[in-house]
């Protein structure tokens, strides 16, 4: 019936999608949705998962000078059950990149990506032509969200990502670069 | 990321393969570990490596000598220094390229502040291995303070690029002494409360005492270098055996003992740390002035054909450079000896018979770092 | 005597439902406290400062986990045994709201007055090991089968010294009620008549909820998320509820067992229960930002070939002394 | 386990440690609460590289020689310069650099001919897409070019008004020169004429 | 000390070419030699007597000048600096025996070579590769695969 609908717009009757789209969704979820993703941004539990050298400037940010955890971000899950987020540090080598596919899958839904360091952005000072090693960027393997250049990037970079992460989360899905 | 269960069963014991994966809090990287398993003791280990292989040594042949300077301080980013600063000298022995006696000195404090801050990171992931957290965040909280005083001067907090052919790119003025001193000054108080803190702890000393034992043939057998080697009674130091830069010119002694157990190796690099803050104090007490690089450099590298090798002591060991040159300005071949490749092969026959929870205080003794295994 | 809730409100169903709606609220607000409670003591002892960005001194950090968790998808893996991998948190978490129900606050804050509440704590709090063993064996990972296995040697192996422990305190109390326990402590907690006891109980108490120096069984550097790998959402989240509660019902036997339940000299009772409380959960975090993990063979060495024995002879001892009084 | 002797000595070990920890539990903390109070940053940190201004200017003075293209090691840099009319070296019109691929290394910076690159302020750079890494080094002085251009020009016209100055200067100093030759060159021939004729 | 292990040496590899290098620093050893794959399980052996590790072994592509590999070998002393290089030529295709069997580190060291550059050692209890990816088909630092020839002024990405 709603095919037959929409082809008889030409007599200017409005078709059924405009009508739908006028109406609204029938339950608002919206507001649950922003009180989730409000949620959300405030506790993104990273998942331990350092590859080489920007591993360290990982470490360093959950260290004492500079501490993740004040932003809720200090509990390192071990499993990727538990993450919300992962931060790939570090160069991505190619016998690495089914791993991270692999974790990536196991993580629950809402999970983000952050491409800490140069090599995961592309390929850092590791890219040269035919590269047989490494896989240029996080972008190939997962869905990035925030992406922190440098090489590595300071334990502040890393905090910077994570607050732009959380307004990428808090925008929710009207969420513009 | 564990497999399904499927239990082997042989004759007499049902075994199962235990995959310490890639992703591992505690293999200090991506290394992974395929353990054959009868119920909690280990019957096989397989360290199985080259999961963060970034071609190094390809990348050194298709650069010439000085496009490979940022390259040597990520091989093993913990003792980045040592590395950059040991290729520098490697291609200035083959040119015979004369180095002022103040970029020496610089070399040296700035090699042993990152073999101190090393060790501290080291510390820190041993004793989180083993599950106490605290220590880990006391070990950061000093290495950030050697990472300030480094940065200062090279640019950098991790991968430093701080060697030139000839000397250093930047001098060092009297604040960034004075805070090397004052680090000194600092730290050695706080070791005591390291002390009490960790190695003086019962449980730790359970937990490392007479756990993964070296028999003494391992040694010739894996090429083992560093301060394993020293915990199995020899006394071997690249800086004092072929001595390079002005290492002959500092009195340290080497420390060894010869129980060769978790708990030894432990010992052996806490006392490492003393004798780099005591190197480091009389490098800032005697430093001279003049200028930092070397009057004429050549502009092109070119060094003369032929097999060169030179060997630096990393904080994990022997760290040896084979440098092939065929004249031109780009490396005919650049074979790097990581000193945790050898240790780490040795896994293999130290891991037989012990228990999950030693593997992991075992492998944090060895200290590991991958991407220097998987070059 | 106390009018306890079956007097309050007559019917004893109706009863049993506030006491779990109270017993439910007090649980939940506390692990909440205890879990933003354990993040800053463990950041204050390592020279950080822990959650700060969310609310005034970072209070509403664990709410926010709380909804987050609430939020996450619940990933139930395809090889996973479904009966025993769904039932575990449940099975884990029952217990915990049971034994709460036998603990009297204070004089008059009671919800109901047994006279063997103390066997029926011991025995809820064994039952609790199921849940950990299901949500090990059910979940079909190496890594949680080991946590499972370790957790039940372990909790078998520190349930002895924990009973023998208890045994000294009702031999010197003469009842197995825990109110009454509590109301003989007045003047001199039992603290002062068995110290080994409370070593032995407190040192056994802390194996029993799996923390500090004995968290053997989700022991992060070695099996990655112990029994609870393959748990996402909120039946992790079920899990570190029960871990808190346990902490809370644990101090709370300590408490009314060796430092006198509700008796102290100012405040009304149930506040000097609760402070005695915290400070018990405030001792078991720092035994947890400091030690490191006990080997799992040591650990059970320690139980049988020390605790054990030493429970035993306490025992004897008291005992012996009785006897002659 | 070790001997019943042992349990004092590790039962204090345990104390002991605890006390450490504790003392801690009343210490300030260390962290630095980033974005609302930095940390002191080395003057000499090496962030992504911009040009910087250079003596008297008013810009930057890149002369597009290409130095540091060639030298780095990642090939991050990328430049195309164009001679403009009326000055003697180049200037840039495009100087991107892909900081993903930087790897801090300074050998641009060493072999600057110019020494017009320098490192950034910025530390926390952090996007949302690959392109927020590629930095366009020029946007900064595209305002300031013109009159850089301007003092440029003008420095190169007084170069060149020195220039014919001096090669003037060296003109009459030359003229002078040979008139004085053919000055003295006339008294010798009067003295030699003198001396021819007698 | 190291005469007598250079006659003992001698003894079982008769045809050795030896270059002594004491006087040269930079090539960061004692002496260098020169022999072929057959003997170096002989060798290792006598090294393995006197107390010596295998430390290092490289292979190099010299199939452009000379169409071989040559395989170096470093074995060096654990208390006095004392470092003894071997250079091995083999034809490509042929399998060199294995110095596993004396020295454990060989094993990975071999491993590596295999990987690196596809030269098998006979007798070797794992020869796999060990760096590169799972399936790779490649060897990657031979000097024909996949890099642009550096010019001499660019690098070799321009």
């Amino acid at each position: 019936m709603l095919q037959q609908e929409t082809k008889s717009t030409q007599n200017g009757k409005p078709s059924v999608e405009e009508l739908l789209r006028e109406a609204g969704p029938l339950v608002h979820l919206d507001v649950l949705d922003n009180l989730l993703n409000q949620a959300r941004a405030r506790s993104l539990w990273p998942l331990t998962f350092g590859l080489a050298c920007c591993a360290i400037e990982l470490m360093a940010t959950g260290a004492a000078r500079f501490d993740m955890d004040r932003y809720g971000a200090g509990v390192f899950r071990p499993s990727a059950r538990q993450a919300d987020v992962m931060i790939v540090a570090g160069t991505i080598s190619r016998k690495m990149g089914p791993v991270i596919k692999a974790l990536w899958d196991q993580m629950p839904s809402p999970k983000w990506a952050i491409a800490f360091g140069g090599c995961t952005i592309d390929g850092g000072p590791f890219k040269y032509p035919n590269q047989y090693a490494i896989v240029e960027g996080a972008d190939k393997l997962v869905p990035v969200d925030v992406y922190i250049p440098g090489c590595p990037p300071r334990p502040e970079a890393l905090i910077a990502g994570i607050l732009k992460l959380e307004e990428k989360i808090k925008a929710g899905k009207n969420f513009k670069a | 990321m564990p497999e399904l269960i499927h239990v082997g069963r042989d004759e007499d014991r049902d075994t199962y393969y235990l995959n310490m994966g890639p992703q591992h809090p505690s293999t200090h990287g991506v290394l992974r570990l395929r353990l054959l398993l009868k119920g909690e003791e280990i019957l096989e280990a397989e360290p199985i490596v080259g999961y963060s292989h970034r071609a190094h040594e390809k990348m050194a042949e298709n650069r010439n000598y000085i496009q490979f300077l940022p390259n040597t301080s990520r091989i093993d980013y913990l003792s980045g220094m040592i590395y950059n600063i040991g290729y520098c000298q490697a291609v200035e022995r083959i040119l015979g390229l004369e180095v002022p006696e103040r970029a020496e000195y610089i070399r040296i404090i700035c090699c042993e502040l990152n073999r101190i801050s090393s060790h501290l990171l080291w510390y820190g992931t041993l004793l989180m291995d083993l599950g106490g957290f605290t220590p880990f965040l006391y070990c950061w909280d000093d290495r950030e303070n050697i990472l300030d005083i480094l940065d200062e001067v090279t640019g950098s907090r991790l991968t430093y690029c701080y060697g030139r052919f000839g000397g250093v790119t930047m001098d060092v003025n009297d604040e960034f002494l004075q805070n090397t001193l004052d680090f000194c000054k600092r730290f050695r108080e706080r070791l005591p409360e390291y002390e009490t803190l960790v190695t003086e702890n019962i449980i730790f000393q359970n937990r490392c005492k007479d756990v993964g034992v070296f028999d003494q043939e391992l040694a010739q057998d894996f090429a083992l270098t560093g301060p394993i080697l020293r915990a199995m009674g020899h006394k071997r130091d690249v800086r004092r055996d072929e001595p390079y830069g002005i290492y002959d010119k500092f009195d340290f002694d080497i420390p060894t003992l010869n129980g060769a157990d978790t708990f030894d190796r432990f010992l052996i690099r806490v006392e490492e740390m003393h004798q780099s803050l005591s190197i480091v104090e009389q490098a800032v007490s005697r430093i001279p002035d003049g200028p930092v690089m070397a009057p004429k450099v050549p502009r092109k590298i070119k060094p003369p054909k032929g097999e060169y090798y030179f060997a630096v002591e990393s904080a994990r060991g022997h760290f040896g450079m084979f440098i092939v040159s065929d004249g031109t300005e780009i490396p005919y071949r650049i074979h790097l000896r990581t000193p945790s490749f050898a240790n780490l092969s040795s896994l293999r026959s130290v891991l037989r018979g012990t228990m999950i929870a030693d593997t992991v205080a075992i492998l944090g003794s060895i200290d590991i770092v991958l991407p220097e295994i998987d070059r | 005597m106390p009018r306890d809730f079956v007097d309050i409100f007559g019917n004893p169903w109706l009863a049993a439902a506030a006491a779990i709606a109270v017993i439910m609220g007090f649980l939940s607000l506390n692990a909440l406290m205890l879990i933003w409670m354990e993040r800053k003591v463990s950041a204050r002892m390592q020279r950080r400062m822990g959650p700060t960005e969310r609310g005034p001194f970072g209070l509403l950090q664990t709410m926010f986990d709380m909804i987050k968790l609430l939020g996450k998808e619940l990933i139930t893996p395809t090889h996973v045994s479904r009966k025993l991998y769904l039932s575990a948190p449940v099975l884990m978490f029952v217990p915990i709201v049971a034994i709460c129900s036998l603990f009297p606050l204070s004089e008059n804050w009671v919800f109901h007055k047994y006279d063997i509440a103390l066997v029926l704590v011991l025995a809820f709090s064994s039952m609790s090991i199921l849940g950990i063993f299901a949500a090990g064996w059910g979940s079909n990972n190496k890594y949680s089968l080991l946590g499972a296995i370790r957790s039940i040697l372990q909790n078998i192996a520190y349930e002895v010294p924990l009973i023998l422990a208890v045994l000294a305190v009702v031999l010197v109390a003469r009842s197995l009620s825990l109110y009454e326990i509590a109301m003989e402590q007045s003047p001199i907690p039992y603290i002062l008549f068995q110290p080994l006891a409370a070593v032995i109980f407190f040192i056994a108490a802390t194996a029993e909820t799996n923390r500090a120096p004995f968290d053997i069984p989700e022991a992060e550097s070695e099996l990655i998320g112990g029994f609870h790998t393959e748990y996402s959402g909120m039946r992790f989240g079920m899990f570190f509820f029960a871990e808190y509660s346990n902490m809370v019902i644990v101090c709370a036997l300590a408490t009314i067992l060796f430092l006198g339940g509700w008796h102290g000299p100012v405040l009304p009772g149930v506040v000097w229960f609760l402070i005695k409380v915290y400070a018990l959960i405030f001792i078991m975090m720092w035994f947890r930002w400091t030690f490191p993990r006990l080997r799992f063979d040591q650990l059970l060495k320690f139980s049988w070939l020390l605790l054990v024995p030493l429970a035993v002879a306490n025992l004897l001892v008291t005992a012996l002394v009785l006897k002659l009084l | 386990m070790q001997s019943l002797l042992d349990i004092p000595r590790g039962a204090r070990s345990l104390l002991k440690g605890m006390g450490v920890t504790i003392r801690h539990f009343f210490r300030k903390p260390v962290t630095v609460e980033y974005p609302r109070k930095r940390a002191p940053v080395a003057k000499a940190h090496r962030n992504a590289i911009v040009l910087i201004e250079k003596d008297d200017i008013g810009s930057h003075n890149c002369i597009a020689c290409l130095q540091c293209e060639k030298i780095c090691p990642s090939a991050c840099i990328s430049i195309t310069g164009s001679r403009p009319d009326g000055i003697a070296f180049k200037r840039p019109d495009k100087f991107d650099v892909d900081f993903a691929l930087c790897s801090d290394c300074g050998l641009c910076l060493d072999v600057c001919p110019t020494d017009t690159l320098g490192y950034s302020e910025v530390y926390d750079a952090a996007g949302y897409s690959r392109a927020d890494s590629k930095f366009d080094l020029l946007e900064a002085w595209r305002d300031k070019e013109g009159e850089a251009l301007g003092t440029l020009r003008e420095r190169e016209r007084k170069k060149k008004e020195e220039r014919e100055a001096k090669r003037k200067a060296a003109e009459e100093a030359k003229a002078k020169a040979a008139a004085k030759e053919k000055a003295e060159g006339k008294e010798d021939d009067k003295t030699g004429n003198g001396t021819a004729a007698s | 000390m190291s005469t007598t292990l250079l006659d003992t040496l001698r003894q079982r590899v008769p045809e050795l070419k030896t270059e002594d290098n004491t006087s040269t620093p930079a090539a960061g050893c004692t002496a260098t030699h020169v022999c072929t794959t057959a003997d170096i399980p002989a060798i290792a052996e006598v090294f393995k007597q006197a107390g010596y590790c295998l430390e290092m072994l490289t292979c190099l592509d010299m199939r452009a000048d000379g169409g071989i590999f040559r395989l170096v070998y470093h074995f060096s002393r654990a208390d006095v600096p004392d470092r003894h290089r071997f250079l091995a030529d083999v034809e490509p295709g042929h399998e060199p025996p294995t110095a596993a069997l004396l020295f454990e580190s060989a094993n990975w060291y071999e491993r590596e070579v295999y990987d690196m550059y596809g030269v098998r050692f006979a007798g070797h209890p794992d020869m796999t590769r060990i760096l590169t990816e799972e399936g790779a088909d490649y060897h990657p630092l031979l000097k024909d695969f996949g890099v642009a020839h550096p010019t001499d002024e660019g690098n070799g990405n321009a």
